[in-house]
């Protein structure tokens, strides 16, 4: 596997590691063929988001898709975020591997997971 | 920084390559650039590059307690396993068709049996138990006047245990006693060079050996046939290696074999110090990395494989993290277009998925030095931890202990 | 006396094996000592060499007009013959089971098509005429609507002939409108990176080339296999060289290969200066020496091959002779056991026993001179000369000339 | 094939080549399996060999023992000669290879079947 760069950066040094409890749209997803796991936290303030958080398992574009991810979901507005897609996040993370597609997808799909359970009524600003 | 690391890279996968010992490429070489005659030629650039064939002949016969006309060079382990099991099932075919093998065995027995099934081959794949060991029970209850072959590797390649080669050979002689067409043939790749190996004692009629596992040339092995077993070539053309192996002989290679041999067999003795330092290796993890599982028999076992069960972490993470720092080693799990094919071997032995995925190969050669695993030691935990840390099965886990 | 000449030997045996090409040597040390990985491994060292192999993948693809994903590598000619021949033959063995070769093969195939004769398949050997051609219109009438496979050399390792391969791709090509299993594999082992090759236009779906015979190392070569056919692959195991040829990459020979196909696209037009030290040889010969017989069509022919056929004396005793002089030959004649085999390619040119037996082909390089030329020259008629006086068919034959 | 030192040098300096105008025992042999020929001119006196000469066509061993024989022979008597055996020729030519002993046997044969031309009786003495 030739990893890019940034991929590499993100297994070394994993951004905002962990889980949010005031987090107002979370995700939890399996990708149930290999056994990639996802969880992510995702706190919007003023309807951009302000702060993200994840916790991952699995092979190392899982785990900097998603380290990635929270990084750039910083600032970004729910129309910006719902509308990242996959080849995208691929081009940001400097191209995936033959075969390693389903990393991105899984990231992209705890995205959209996320911002579904997002409910602007419920949003807290404190 | 990655640069950094790479000088001072310690490389702990010498089950999948190894480094080409100097002494090799040594006598290598004039054969590349003076003496690159064709073999089978005439005249005496052909003449020399036979001489030099039959003494590299000589040296992995010596290595194996093999007899010099029971060698046939080939371009590597599995085609030595292919020329193994397709040899025997095509030319015994009319005696019997069941094979006996296990289910952990490298791909290059596994397949070729699979193959076999296909062309209406019964094959029985023994169990392997927790140790990672087949059992001569299982044999017994599964041979019947049908079987011509067993295949069973010697030491296998991702943990390390070593099979019962002796007692199988045992009782395929006294088989053999009653009905002829019978034959044992062991993967011995990992396990050449490595341990003392007589292929009249340990009772087998066929043995594969590669080149590059033991600081020789890739893609160059030998397989062991005993006097007097016909096998069907599988690679028809010119009358080279008393036609059972059609091509060109890779010269050079086959002397680099034959030189990776002997300096196996001088220093024998002197790879089982690696014992202690691979079990000076598991000391330290165990004592520095809670919550992991050494995989494999602990007694019957090569000096130079450690095989970890890393919980919460994936295999293929821990090793590109450890690549980082400049570590070669292997996983057990392969995740590829979405889903993972994980060790067949870890998973005969009865590991959980999650253990599987979580497991590492660190391979050992006489070439590894304290300071190599010290430097490992240093690394490793904080590795370890930082995957954990970031692992969501790791929080569920200590959830669940409190 | 023999190491005096041992200093200065000239070796005319090219189309049985070449020096290797002191550039490719060079690019393929570090894959020994440094960059040893296994190219399946996904560490660096793994990964490294991964990507030397995919380079030489590329150059070979670039020297026959080929796509990188069309190269499989394996362990040589024979081995590309082999996988050619037997994966066809297997994978569309229920669309039909005939196969069109030629008298004229080399072993590689000649064997492997008989080896199908025994599994129930009809081969049909096509003639070669005194030039040492097929002929197109013998295909014509012998191909069926069973005919699933056309192999037929590219250039002959004996005589040179140069084969009118695009003729039959484009006749393959047009059966094909109608039929669509139908291959057409070429042995291009000796032609390659001797004349220019483009896989396209000579419209073949399959093609062997081999490394040792373009100054590169033994032990490696490659199987150009037209995208789109599947093949039934002949070394189950690990899934390497997607899934066609099993067998740890043998990354050094790999790289050798690559630059050494490299090297021969760059040198492709030089080859040719070849002919004109060839003809300048063979008018030498003919003037200096009576009663012999150049084989072979002399404007088909590679640039580098000289067959000759001295009359009353027996090629083995011509090639010693020459050996003990310093000059490397071989000769279309092997007597063993009391039996002479004579070249079945010789044979199928019509030429008499005794002409076959008296056969020498000398065989260039790029790396042959003028100097080396002469020196041949000024030995072989003094050679010749001796035997022929020893021979009592000579004898015989000055008599009836009287 | 390895040739010992002997073989090749009776390859570059083949002995006694000819026909044996007044030979009193002479033998053409062939082997019809592989096409090697030798003819065999001896010459007796007072029941000794006085001389022999050889035509060989065929590979070096054949060529080479034949030439090795004419040698040989000299002085050597009736009985000397047709004791010689085909494993003592092929110890005195240094080995042969694999493979090439029937080289040997032709160059015996030839001697056998000269010495049973020879007529005692009709011996030219000259
Ligand atoms: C046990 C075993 N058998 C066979 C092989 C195949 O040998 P090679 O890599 O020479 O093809 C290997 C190594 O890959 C091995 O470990
Ligand atoms: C025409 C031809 N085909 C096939 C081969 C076999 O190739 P290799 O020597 O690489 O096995 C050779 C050379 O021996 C050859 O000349």
């Amino acid at each position: 596997m030739q990893y890019s760069k940034a991929i590499l950066d993100h297994l070394e040094n994993p951004r905002n590691v962990g889980e949010m409890i005031d987090a107002n749209a979370i995700a939890e997803v399996v990708n149930s063929a290999c056994g990639d796991k996802i969880k992510l936290f995702i706190k919007f303030r003023d309807k951009k988001i302000i702060s993200a958080t994840m916790k991952a398992y699995g092979c190392v574009p899982t785990l900097s898709s998603v380290s990635f991810l929270t990084e750039w979901l910083m600032g970004k507005s729910f129309e910006e975020a719902s509308n990242l897609e996959v080849d995208e996040l691929i081009n940001l993370l400097g191209g995936l591997p033959r075969g390693k597609k389903h990393a991105a997808d899984l990231a992209i799909e705890a995205l959209q997971i996320a911002l579904l359970s997002y409910k602007p009524d419920t949003q807290n600003n404190s | 920084m990655i640069e950094t690391h790479l000088q001072s890279r310690v490389y702990l996968d010498n089950s999948a390559s190894t480094k080409i010992a100097p002494e090799v490429l040594e006598v290598m070489l004039p054969y590349f650039t003076e003496q690159f005659g064709n073999a089978s030629s005439i005249h005496s650039f052909g003449q020399q590059a036979k001489g030099a064939v039959d003494e590299a002949r000589r040296q992995v016969a010596s290595l194996i307690g093999a007899d010099f006309n029971e060698i046939i060079f080939l371009s590597g382990g599995t085609e030595a396993d292919n020329l193994a099991i397709r040899g025997i099932a095509e030319s015994y075919r009319s005696k019997g068709n069941h094979i006996i093998t296990s289910e952990f065995e490298h791909p290059a027995v596994r397949n070729t049996c699979l193959a076999f099934e296909k062309q209406g081959f019964r094959v029985t794949y023994l169990p392997i138990y927790e140790n990672g060991l087949v059992r001569i029970e299982d044999i017994k209850s599964v041979i019947t006047n049908d079987t011509i072959l067993i295949s069973i590797m010697h030491a296998n390649n991702e943990v390390g245990t070593i099979q019962p080669i002796e007692e199988i050979g045992a009782l395929v002689k006294e088989i053999r006693l009653e009905r002829k067409n019978l034959f044992f043939h062991t993967d011995a790749v990992q396990s050449v060079g490595k341990i003392p190996i007589d292929v009249k004692s340990l009772g087998v009629d066929l043995l594969s050996l590669s080149s590059h596992k033991i600081h020789g040339p890739k893609g160059i092995g030998a397989l062991y046939l005993r006097k007097g077993i016909r096998i069907t070539s599988q690679l028809t053309g010119g009358r080279h290696e008393r036609e059972r192996r059609a091509g060109t002989e890779n010269v050079p290679a086959i002397v680099g074999l034959g030189q990776s041999a002997e300096l196996a067999k001088e220093n024998l003795e002197k790879f089982q110090e690696i014992k202690s330092l691979r079990d000076y290796f598991e000391a330290g993890v165990a004592k520095l990395i809670p919550e992991i599982k050494f995989n494999g028999d602990k007694e019957h076992r090569l000096a130079n494989i450690s095989n970890i069960s890393f919980s919460y972490i994936e295999g293929e993470a821990l090793l590109i993290a450890l690549d980082l720092k400049g570590i070669a080693v292997s996983t057990g799990s392969a995740c590829s277009s979405g889903s993972t094919q994980p060790s067949p071997v870890l998973v005969a032995m009865g590991l959980s998925k999650e253990m599987v995925r979580g497991s590492i190969r660190f391979s050992f050669s006489r070439y590894t030095t304290k300071q190599e695993i010290d430097y490992v030691l240093s690394v490793l935990p904080e590795v370890v931890a930082r995957l954990r840390n970031v692992s969501p099965l790791y929080k569920q886990a200590m959830a669940k202990e409190k």
